[in-house]
């Protein structure tokens, strides 16, 4: 695997600071003009256990974690322990002296000496910088950065003594680790994670309302829209329950405001009956689902990608729908601006896919084109005749004229039951067929707008890795070390599982000596869905589903077997 | 003061006699009196027969799930804060199935008017026990009847501090009117249970039950007595206070939301400067 | 088609009675010893629209209604209006003088002369009695029956003056219409609905506990059930919302009680989220869903089949279920009792779709065979070694012995989180994987136990009509239509549409030289849900989605185009 | 008198200093004094850190859904009489996702006793405002602080007359196992809310600050005073009184169910002369 990559591992209780040291570590890399990914692996509790924070860092970009450790920050035993057979050769450990860390590898720094025993954190930063061969500046800058939101100058001044205290230390007693090769062109990317990127793309596409119940691993979304709603003229409530999160949602968009909720497989199952009433009253709605593995509680604080034939037929009875689901950081941005404004386009439910994974996966992302972003206007804003005005007027589309409450004299009638053109209840059948005829028709305009599956590669491959959503950049890696091995491999990474058009990637499957798929669940849902679909069977199914994110070598072994 | 024609006159899926009919009146005479148009009136509904209300009034009209108007009715005036937004559900959309809700919407005191047709039982569906149902209630799917005691909404809301608090009652049309326009002309929270016979599945609580026990309440009542308030909002046995029960002073929820200061949100741009300063704290 | 079949359809407002004049109807028309189909189609109100009940009867069994009406009882004129265009050769409609009632087929009644205006329900009765060719007495003591729970000696006498009056008035003025046939050799056999027999066959399987919130079609299943709960030992409870419905009975079916909730749709959707803790928690669960037309409130009171994907993959994350289909009200009773069985046997939750039509469709049905139910028995009572019991204890055919709380020294531990063999949270990704693996091997019993396709007709068929759950009948009367035209037809009938075995109806599948597929829905989701278990797309569809009942003349028509 | 060891120990996933881990040790004393076997135990969680409470204990448990802790109590304890069914949750997972069952629950005065571990946060999820939140409580989430009311749990309790009302706090661990031990010992639904200082995401509402307003009910507060009640339930400022606030004499919701009185349902086999006599019903 590329040589330049290095796997740093931070890891300790929860409560000890290990996020801390993560994100300004990440930071001060993306700003000294690395590429990173970063895999968060955390327990379902405040404080104790065992967390970890792994940033893997390259002067190249790349796509996806790995496995093994290269540098080991440990803040307890049980990190050592835990770690120990993970460690790469030449790998060391930073570790305090009270720690006992058997290993050659290990380098044993006196935490409590150089900081009355605070600052553990900043030490263990300064360490890790002077080791990487960062420049104490930047680290300097990403610790206060990050402090200073919330902490006295007196503090602030301890933390960077320690810092730098460590960093000299460091220096001098160097441990025998190589500095990172330095950056190809530094320029100027952004530190996101998926969901906050899922969140901004959102918001540069005219998010106006957001309701949400917290769940992990959706929250910091609903938390990023929160952070910048002022800014923005955002609307965020935090609702009661999921119930009433996508209702208010729902009574937000027939008024005008592009409307999002956050929720994970639990809260969304609550949701279900809501996803039907979109999907009758016609109302745009934007619904970021991201996954943990189930059933019920399952692992909350994992991963997995479960729930892909849940969202694609959650609630009763029949309507169109869209789901997109992102392969990367930056494509968390993007697909949350194009499903927003596909939500209006349809006039119904469109879903964002993601999960924990790469919820929490921070990567360095070049700036966003702003241009490029189609911004949602809601409704119809001149309607002709307001008196003789029919919210659900037939048309062959599917898409009847939509009018706003208050906006115009046309008033808007919307109903959960099956209505007249005018958004009455009626009980005809002729009625009922015209009308759901026209609903399903709104399938047409999504088949229309559905994103190719990205493939990349030989069109007849030995062999063709498929994917969906989060695992792009994992696929893309195996397939590169399979490629260095001699192997002719193709990748395909479905970013829009539902609708599917078969004339988008069935040649290629047809192309592909060999065809596997890869999901993050233990049944191989998208592979069933292509097959539902397409009648093509992939023969060959890589799952995961102990909660731990994909990786290549996790392919590669499975490939293997 | 608008015509009440203004809203229209529609064939309804009511049952002669039933308690909706004059409901329905009273609404008309309190929005005409608040010059409420059409066009800035928004009508929230549930599903039940009294949900069924806002398909007869000429509005903008949201009719929703069973339980959950309240959650869509927040959201639309959180949305726009131009609409008047009425909620019309029953006794078991209200406080059955949306009983959560119920509760949020008190402690929000979010600017609704949110009246409850309150006829004790599940009419749309057939005679079940509703949770106003009193305890003995027989239906045939309560052959035992309830065992439950009934929900005391108005008590809740009162100890939540909504901004108004009123028991009305179909059999008198013009008080309930009345007591509609005064819940459509506060900010905040208006709750008004409404006494709603269902002729159809409730023998017990019928026109005749509530007329005997019913009395006004007068000048004596102070409604901003949190005391005398939380005290008249649980009588409902020999006698049943009918008016405004109590008045808070709590803000509207909406007037917390800067962005509602600038009108509707499908008015507002997406502020490209601001968006462009967001991002900028990501590098 | 059948020449000896009779269509009688009564008309007229919510509650105007005409429920009550088909009941007593049927009722006789069964002691009779005639086989009848009926066909409720009402309106979602209490008072007024127009509703209409029809009664297929004939002396041979017959399992689907038709088209076309010989015998109308018209209560308003708006049901003269409208059912107008549907008489068929010979038919007759009876009608109060007051009714305008233009054709020759007309017979007026004047009903008010006959009864004071008041027992017109009687009135009725009597006349269509008569022109049948009923036996007085019978007629007679079906209303007696009915009524007889609720009325006064006195009003019962008044309605049977009124009844024998009308029927006295009727055979001498006979309006020249031919009386049924007489029925072969009659037999004692029970009128039941749908939802009675699925009520009934749980009860006979050893139902203990449901719990439920009203909804129609749904609710009379929880009615009958609360009809004979004392009689029978059952706990019902109406919950205050279907969440807490499907919870209790969870909690219930912990507790050793099996266990049934019942909704439809809507209801339906807001317990996905149970139905993932079933998968999880491993606890047994029958879950009676009755569809009706969608999306959301969509009509609330007819007839669909377009939950069947939202039932399959309700719930987040993956875990084994089934689900049965009955297609008749027969198979209501003995699905619903191995349902029952199969969720205790398999530790989870198991589905019985049904719908509007089926659940008020009323049928001469046989006695049923109690010593061939098979009674549920909760849990495992004798637990070897209770000190060290283990509920989730790994076991290859996914079945971990099941103790119930509070019946032996055992302590049971359910978890919504991932668990060891314990029940005890872990975030283990090996303990995940292990019972993750474990639940899913449940798969494999569901399998085995799968109720294979009923097929009928030949091997090699020009034409195989298949079609799932409560279109049996329809199907059925379909192919006896196009036999008789002398056109090789088989069918096929799903009453277990989940899982599937290719094995059981593939190599049919592959015999027919043109296969069609019949759903109560707009998409075709059996056909689909084949398609991605098989490979073998069915290339045609006959899909009604107007709310109405199925009928041959329907399916006829659609293949005729 | 059991022993405490009875129930074991556990290592937990609370942090440490939160007020969980005094309440459950005063939960121990409690079962044990009233004598109650694990095997005829069982306890009901939602999920939450409060929720995790079932982990820690040697009993039978059932360890459902965020919110729906009552629910699946009452299932269980309608099929089987026997169990001594204790529910530990969170103020968010009864309050808010649950209120509408915690609603129907008291309603139903179903016999369960009701723990809830009110920290007025939302503590798994990291800190959001939950339903008992003070008004201005500010979080991340809550940036400006909370605008709703909080919910008033007791006040609603009392209202709908519940077997028993009380309020305890884990900086008090033996007055708490005392109010246990008296909510145990009642039938049908008995409430104890529980001041349970959240040390990670809490910083209002901590053990100081509960500690300076707490105090204890003495004689002169008689529980089945329903008016003194629900003024005591209502209290929570700078004084917030600790002890037995309500008793009621409802009966519990279970002995209305005859199947019941025959002990387990799972004990119960089907009359199949019954069911031939229920069937005959159909010809
Ligand atoms: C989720 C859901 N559950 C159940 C129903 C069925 N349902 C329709 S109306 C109703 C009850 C109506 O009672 P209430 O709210 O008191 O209104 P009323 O008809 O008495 O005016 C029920 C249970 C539904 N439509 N949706
Ligand atoms: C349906 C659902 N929604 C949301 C969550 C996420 N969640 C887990 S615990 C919790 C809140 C916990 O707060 P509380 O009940 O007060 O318990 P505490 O942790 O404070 O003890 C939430 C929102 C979930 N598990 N399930
Ligand atoms: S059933 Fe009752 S509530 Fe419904 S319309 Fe009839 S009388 Fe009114
Ligand atoms: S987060 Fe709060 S409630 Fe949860 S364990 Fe920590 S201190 Fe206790
Ligand atoms: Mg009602
Ligand atoms: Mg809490």
């Amino acid at each position: 695997m590329a040589k330049e990559a290095l796997n740093i591992l931070i890891g300790g209780e929860a409560g000890q600071g290990l996020v801390t040291i993560g994100q300004v570590l990440a930071k001060v890399l993306v700003r000294a003009g690395y590429f990173i990914v970063v895999t968060q692996d955390y327990m379902s509790r405040v404080r104790g256990g065992h967390n970890t924070y792994a940033i893997r860092v390259c002067p190249q970009p790349i796509h996806s974690p790995r496995e093994g450790v290269d540098l080991l920050i440990a803040l307890d035993q049980e990190t050592l322990e835990l770690h120990r057979g993970e460690l790469n050769p030449g790998a060391r450990a930073i570790a305090d002296t009270g720690l006992t860390c058997a290993e050659a590898a290990c380098y044993n720094v006196d935490f409590n000496a150089m900081t009355e025993g605070r600052y553990v954190n900043s030490v263990a930063l300064g360490v890790a910088g002077a080791l990487l061969g960062l420049d104490l500046e930047l680290v300097d800058a990403g610790l206060k950065e990050y402090l200073g939101k919330k902490k006295p100058q007196e503090i602030l001044d301890k933390n960077r003594a320690a810092l730098e205290a460590a960093y000299a230390h460091a220096r001098q007693n160097h441990p025998g680790f190589a500095p990172l090769p330095p950056p190809a062109a530094p320029r100027r990317r952004m530190l996101l994670n998926g969901n906050e990127a899922l969140a901004l793309g959102a918001l540069a596409a005219g998010l106006k309302f957001l309701a949400f119940y917290p769940m992990t691993p959706s929250t910091s979304i609903a938390q990023t829209v929160i952070n910048h709603a002022r800014d923005l003229g955002v609307v965020v409530e935090q609702a009661e329950d999921e119930i009433a999160a996508v209702n208010m949602a729902l009574g937000a968009s027939f008024a005008g405001a592009p409307a999002m909720i956050t929720t994970s497989g639990g809260g969304f199952a609550l949701m279900a009956e809501g996803v039907s009433l979109a999907g009758i009253s016609e109302t745009p709605l934007l619904l970021a689902v991201v996954q943990r593995p189930g059933p019920a509680t399952g692992l909350p604080t994992r991963t997995e990608q479960a729930d892909l034939e849940f969202v694609l037929h959650a609630g009763h009875g029949e309507f169109p729908r869209a789901i997109l689901a992102p392969g990367s950081v930056e494509e968390c941005f993007h697909l949350a601006a194009r499903a927003l404004a596909l939500a209006e386009a349809s006039q119904g439910p469109v879903f964002i896919l993601s999960d924990q994974y790469l919820a929490d996966s921070y990567r360095a992302v070049e700036p966003f084109d702003l241009a490029a972003v189609e911004v949602v206007r809601a409704g119809e804003r001149a309607i002709a005749d307001p008196e003789n005005y029919l919210r659900y007027a037939l048309a062959a589309d599917g898409l009847s004229p939509r009018a706003l409450p208050g906006q115009s004299a046309a008033l808007v009638k919307a109903d959960s039951d099956e209505h007249t053109p005018a958004g009455v209840i009626t009980e005809a059948a002729a009625v009922r067929l015209a009308q759901q005829t026209k609903r399903l028709a709104k399938y047409g305009l999504l088949l229309e707008r559905t994103l190719a599956p990205v493939f990349s590669g030989p069109e007849h491959p030995d062999l063709l890795l498929l994917g969906w959503g989060t695992s792009q950049g994992v696929v893309a890696e195996a397939a590169a070390e399979l490629r260095a091995r001699g192997r002719q491999v193709a990748t395909g990474h479905f970013r829009q599982p539902w609708p599917l058009k078969a004339e988008q990637f069935l040649p290629r499957l047809r192309a592909a000596r060999q065809v596997v798929m890869v999901e993050s669940n233990a049944t191989g849902q998208m592979a069933r869905l292509i097959r539902r679909e397409t009648g093509f069977e992939i023969p060959r199914l890589v799952l995961r589903y102990d909660g731990r994110p994909l990786t290549p070598e996790y392919i590669l072994r499975a490939l293997a077997d | 003061m608008l015509d009440i024609a203004t809203y229209g006159e529609f064939e309804t899926a009511w049952c002669p006699g039933c308690g909706n009919h004059n409901l329905l009146k009273a609404m008309k005479k309190a929005l005409a009196a608040r010059d409420l148009a059409p066009k800035d009136l928004l009508l929230v509904g549930g599903i039940g027969q009294a949900a069924k209300t806002p398909q007869y009034l000429k509005a903008n009209a949201f009719c929703g799930l069973h339980g959950r108007s309240l959650p869509a009715a927040t959201g639309a005036r959180l949305a726009n804060p131009r609409l008047k937004v009425v909620v019309n559900s029953g006794d078991g959309c209200h406080y059955g199935e949306g009983g959560n809700h119920f509760l949020a919407a008190l402690r929000r005191n979010i600017d609704l008017t949110v009246i409850v047709h309150d006829n004790q039982v599940y009419g749309l569906t057939k005679g079940q026990a509703s949770p106003t149902s009193l305890e003995g209630f027989v239906t045939k799917t309560q052959p035992e009847g309830v065992w439950a005691a009934p929900f005391q909404p108005l008590a809740v809301a009162v100890l939540h501090r909504v901004s108004l608090v009123a028991r009305g009652f179909t059999g008198e049309p013009d008080h309930l009117a009345g007591l509609l326009e005064q819940a459509l002309a506060v900010e905040g929270l208006a709750l008004v249970d409404v006494l709603q016979p269902c002729v159809s599945f409730n023998k017990i609580n019928t026109f005749k039950w509530y007329q005997e026990r019913v009395y006004h309440l007068d000048a004596g009542h102070d409604p901003t007595d949190f005391a005398a308030a939380l005290a008249k909002a649980q009588e409902f046995g020999q006698r049943i206070p009918l008016g405004v029960i109590w008045r808070g002073d709590r803000a509207p929820y909406s007037s917390h939301f800067p962005p509602l200061a600038a009108g509707p949100l499908y008015d507002q741009e997406v502020d490209r400067a601001a968006l462009e300063h967001v991002l900028e704290k990501y590098f």
